[in-house]
């Protein structure tokens, strides 16, 4: 028996690990162009985690993601000039320049939300599972955190509460060694710091190299089947690395050049292209599929480039429902 | 019409909105099985059953996270945060998370929350058990703040924030579960951001909410029987604040003044004064005054409990040196 | 070898609960003549808890208590009428009326503090411990909490952070099996709400009898032996029943009566007795103990009930060091 | 006397009390190894040590508890929280014990400590990294505030708050950090609770902290160029307050305008308007007029940022109107 994902489903997973990796280039270099004004966190390095979950996903699935959050946007199919827009903080942004890079949103697309408190959107993703299961609707809730937001109050109170109502969400640790500057092991009680605590909520110890899609995709799909079929909640440790600083703002200087270059060898896009070549993928449709999203990415980054400010009227919308921000009567 | 407690109140008004909605559930400490610690949700498992109506862990983050996520996905929660004190253990759930969320998302999020909490003093509780939260809610943008003063108010503002589309704080005050109010028979439905004129008097006006409302009532009559009137106000709601009211409230009389139960610094009273000092300042025919608990900790023993809130013979005693 | 204590330590243990016991019944009185005019939470079945680790600990060692606090500040040496006085909010209180049964502190007998935010404590307690580390003074920090307290974000944060710094810090769950009103069992995701999530900081699980002072006793040594000796932190799960209602409104009706009975079968200060009776000591050392201890209560309710309310002056008092409270120049 | 950026001055600042006093410790995430994230605390782990200088996990809530168990116990912890948004997720920290334990003790607990961190707007990183929580602060009894706006106040309000015995939060304008300014050798003490009185005018007091002080300086330049005369307050310190500078500025304009980078509702502008309206009310020529931020959460895009924080312009705009 071939354990492989069926072809179509590993062009898939190429493609929008392709998507992640030339979008996050240009989002730095645009951000080197001065184009992209506030902070960005980017997931070079780390791009197999969104694509294995965004394929394995339903359409109707809900994300959850942080601050580090243009990936697992994009995988559910956000749009990509939006997505760009929105980081240049253009009226044609994905929340119309009002969230930036920290923030992405799209509901039409599943992504329930990104948020910069680290952990709070444990608990959010519970809820939403809640409801799921409140509704029947046989949705999953998948929820992409780092291993520094393990050690924040939140998770272990989102954690247990699902658990105990055993929720069909699946929590995604991307452990990627390091919280912002400081390594994720002086800070942290256990080796592992997501699969060490799952025992603690009655839950088994998942970890997955987070570097290899098709093993991602593999347990996201497990995960998913076990959230879908009342199984209850899942713990995913995916192990992988970031190629750069955790900001646009750092370097990244602060880690070993030996442990950079160990995990540069690892690249996850690179990396699963050989892979396909190996199992006999013409080069052809894998350079088809660069020059695609190339293309794609070019005709955003033009687009959001092209596009205007925010218009000044956005400033005061959309606090309240009724499209306005008036506090008074 | 019925005689209810505020406490009884409470739970018609949950009652009402889960008949008339199957997306209403509830959650919270001790709300189902136990009925609520104020004994405010009893009975409701039992109509409702354990689907709508949850137990939860001593998890407040979890609590109004979950509220949250289930809000965005087509449920419309009420969540019970045991007193108001907690918020602070689960502040970035209401002030960075469900009050920013709808405009960092330029709308594309919604969420159709309500967050119920016990307010205030006068139990003897001590100084984490009897804060008046209502000037950090105010101040935070995203947020509908209501105060209901009376059974009936409860349950009418109850209800309209459950049906509102944004999230809303319902800020009981728990020295009022015991009180009783008329209850006018059948389904009860108010609106957000409309004050109430209690009273009308010539000389002073007295702006109050929740736990003060009859305290500043009782100082107007007592002041009344003095040949001083005044005209008394309660906000009912603080976000939306009902400044048309409020404007003409002290237009009629040229002198404010705010009765409020939080510590003196930054309340809704500070609010409502700029507002006033701002835009009626020509009608203001002297200095506007606050009466406050103090820029204190609230005290346990009842007798210092006591002094610390703002009391009849302290309005009184104030409104009455303050027009000289 | 006899594992028991030594006969003074017995002794001592039976004084201490007895102390606690006959208070504790006092205190519920005194709310029934509607004297205690706030909340208060009985400590009535739990005694040998805040007993055997009282004795245990050194005299310069820090307690951190909930609001559920009288044992362990009493078994501290905290003068029991300055306690009743503040349960009754009188001037003598231990607090001056201010904080009332909630929040018993005597910092002389290294009572930091009693806590009604469930869970705040932990990490504060992890800063005494963090402090006593730092001046190497040998002292360790023990903090009591319940069941309930598992669950809360703070929990985490702390555990993690006194592991991570091996701080001298005794954490001790007292599971009573209930948080207020709702069983522990039903909001959590293990069935030993703090042994079984031991592990997720890399502590080892300690599960003791809490109704057996002599059991207590001796893991509370241990882990204060550990704790000094820079072995750093433990959690302990002490299994326990509280014998009336959650606080003094609750009439506790919502726990089974067989559940009730067979735990008022194993009374912790009763069952003592029992014990030290046939180990051969002589009735009358007990009773004697006993007599003491009543007069000690007696004394202190005639003390406090005679005392008059606080001074109006102490409502300005205090907020700051230089003892009052204005904001403003 | 040097030229220092208000990010080096928190360091010299820090280094200044850590040499004088051996219980002076910081802790914060990444504050260590890495210098801090705003590269405010480069070189403090080489010069003190790593038992000194601590990098924390992300939980605020045990850096804050550490912080307060360490103060009652002989320490003088400086926690930084990274960003004061974060504040959220520690609230109960802040509010519930370290404001109220000493006034719930009577005084028993001293909590010698301070929290810094990095506040306000300015750098484009969206509604839950940019906040300005002195209105949330402000409101707390028991917590003293500072926003020190240049870097000499930093270094002395930071080394006048460590020694301070009680708590208190150093706000740090994070559009400042890379600002210099005027720092004299030595070391430096300030007081707290001074307002400083930057340029004195006849026709309106401007009152202003932190990041919108320089913005008030400008507009009253402007001003003057125009004829108008501003006095100009920089309050430093909300709480203590310095009820009398600002008292005083105000009798000498009879007008009072607020500069406040907060969400408009409940700040420290209302709270002095309101003391303004009441202890100053027969020096008012006129209302008093806030100028903040909308009630809204802050937009990440740059023009919108913009248009959201009280500009020069706004600020001229706003006062020349209102003097007619
Ligand atoms: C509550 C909170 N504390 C601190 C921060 C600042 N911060 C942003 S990202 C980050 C590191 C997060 O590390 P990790 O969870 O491992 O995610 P990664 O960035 O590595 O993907 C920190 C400390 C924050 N945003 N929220
Ligand atoms: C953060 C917070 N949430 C809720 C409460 C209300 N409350 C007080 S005691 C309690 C139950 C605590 O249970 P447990 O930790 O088992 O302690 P026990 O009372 O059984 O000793 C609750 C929910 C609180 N004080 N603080
Ligand atoms: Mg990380
Ligand atoms: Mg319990």
């Amino acid at each position: 028996m071939n354990d492989n994902p069926c072809p179509d489903v590993q062009l898939e997973l190429y493609r929008r690990q392709v998507e992640v990796r030339v979008f996050e280039k240009r989002a730095y270099d645009l951000f080197l162009r001065n184009l992209v004004k506030g902070t960005s966190h980017l997931s070079l390095g780390q791009e197999a985690i969104a694509a294995g979950f965004g394929t394995a996903m339903r359409r109707d699935d809900y994300t959850f993601a942080t601050y580090r959050g243009h990936a697992h946007t994009l995988v559910r199919g956000a749009p990509m000039a939006a997505v760009m827009a929105e980081l240049l903080g253009r009226d044609s942004g994905l929340m119309g320049g009002k969230g930036g890079s920290m923030h992405l949103t799209s509901v039409e697309h599943g992504v329930m939300g990104s948020y910069a408190i680290v952990g709070a959107h444990l608990p959010i993703a519970v809820g939403a599972a809640w409801s799921a299961q409140y509704r029947g609707s046989g949705q999953a809730a998948v929820c992409f955190f780092g291993d520094g937001a393990t050690n924040i109050g939140a998770f272990h109170e989102a954690l247990n509460l699902a658990a105990v109502w055993r929720l069909p969400v699946v929590f995604v640790c991307e452990n990627n060694l390091y919280m912002e500057y400081t390594p994720i092991a002086s800070v942290t009680a256990v080796p592992r710091p997501a699969a060490d605590r799952a025992a603690g909520y009655g839950l088994d110890p998942l970890v997955v190299d987070g570097n290899d899609v098709e093993a991602v995709y593999g347990v996201a799909r497990a995960a998913l089947e076990r959230a879908r079929t009342g199984g209850g909640p899942s713990l995913v440790e995916a192990l992988t690395y970031r190629h750069g600083g955790h900001s646009r703002a750092d370097p990244g200087k602060y880690r070993p050049a030996r442990e950079v270059e160990e995990w540069l060898a690892r690249d996850p896009v690179s990396g699963y292209r050989e892979r396909l070549l190996r199992r006999g993928i013409p080069a052809k449709i894998l350079d088809d599929i660069d020059t695609e999203v190339r293309a794609a990415v070019d005709a955003a980054t033009d687009a959001a480039e092209a596009a205007p400010p925010p218009a000044p009227e956005r400033l005061l919308s959309q606090v309240w429902t009724d499209g306005g921000s008036s506090w008074r009567n | 019409m019925a005689q209810l407690t505020y406490r009884d109140a409470v739970r018609r008004g949950i009652a009402q909105e889960m008949r008339r909605d199957e997306r209403v559930v509830l959650i919270g400490e001790d709300v189902a099985a136990a009925g609520g610690v104020f004994k405010t949700t009893p009975g409701l498992l039992e109509e409702f059953g354990p689907r709508r109506v949850l137990d939860a862990p001593i998890s407040e983050q979890a609590i109004l996270g979950a509220a949250m996520g289930a809000a965005m996905t087509g449920l419309r929660p009420i969540a019970e945060i045991m007193f108001s004190d907690f918020l602070a253990v689960c502040w970035d759930m209401v002030a960075n998370e469900i009050a920013k969320t709808r405009y960092m998302t330029d709308g594309q999020v919604s969420l159709p929350l309500v967050i119920r909490t016990a307010n205030g003093g006068g139990l003897r509780f001590g100084g984490q058990h009897s804060q008046s939260v209502e000037n950090w809610a105010m101040a935070v943008p995203g947020l509908k703040v209501v105060l209901p003063a009376t059974p009936a108010d409860l349950i009418g503002l109850l209800a309209a924030a459950v049906r509102d589309p944004d999230p809303v704080l319902v800020l009981e005050p728990k020295a009022l579960y015991p009180v009783r109010g008329e209850v006018p028979d059948g389904e009860l439905l108010d609106t957000l951001g409309r004050a109430r004129v209690l009273r009308t008097g010539g000389d002073a006006t007295l702006v109050a909410v929740g736990a003060m409302v009859p305290r500043a009532v009782t100082a107007a009559e007592r002041m009344a029987e003095q040949g001083v009137g005044c005209t008394v106000v309660d906000l009912r709601s603080l976000v939306p604040l009902d400044v048309r009211t409020l404007l003409d409230a002290v237009a009629g009389t040229g002198r404010l003044f705010t009765v409020e139960e939080n510590p003196r610094l930054c309340g809704w009273g500070a609010e409502i004064a700029s507002i006033v000092a701002e835009e009626a300042f020509p009608a203001l025919r002297g200095p506007i005054v606050r009466i406050t608990t103090p820029h204190i900790p609230l005290p346990s023993a009842d007798t210092l409990e006591d002094l610390a809130r703002p009391s009849v013979s302290r309005i009184t005693d104030t409104v009455l040196k303050a027009l000289g």
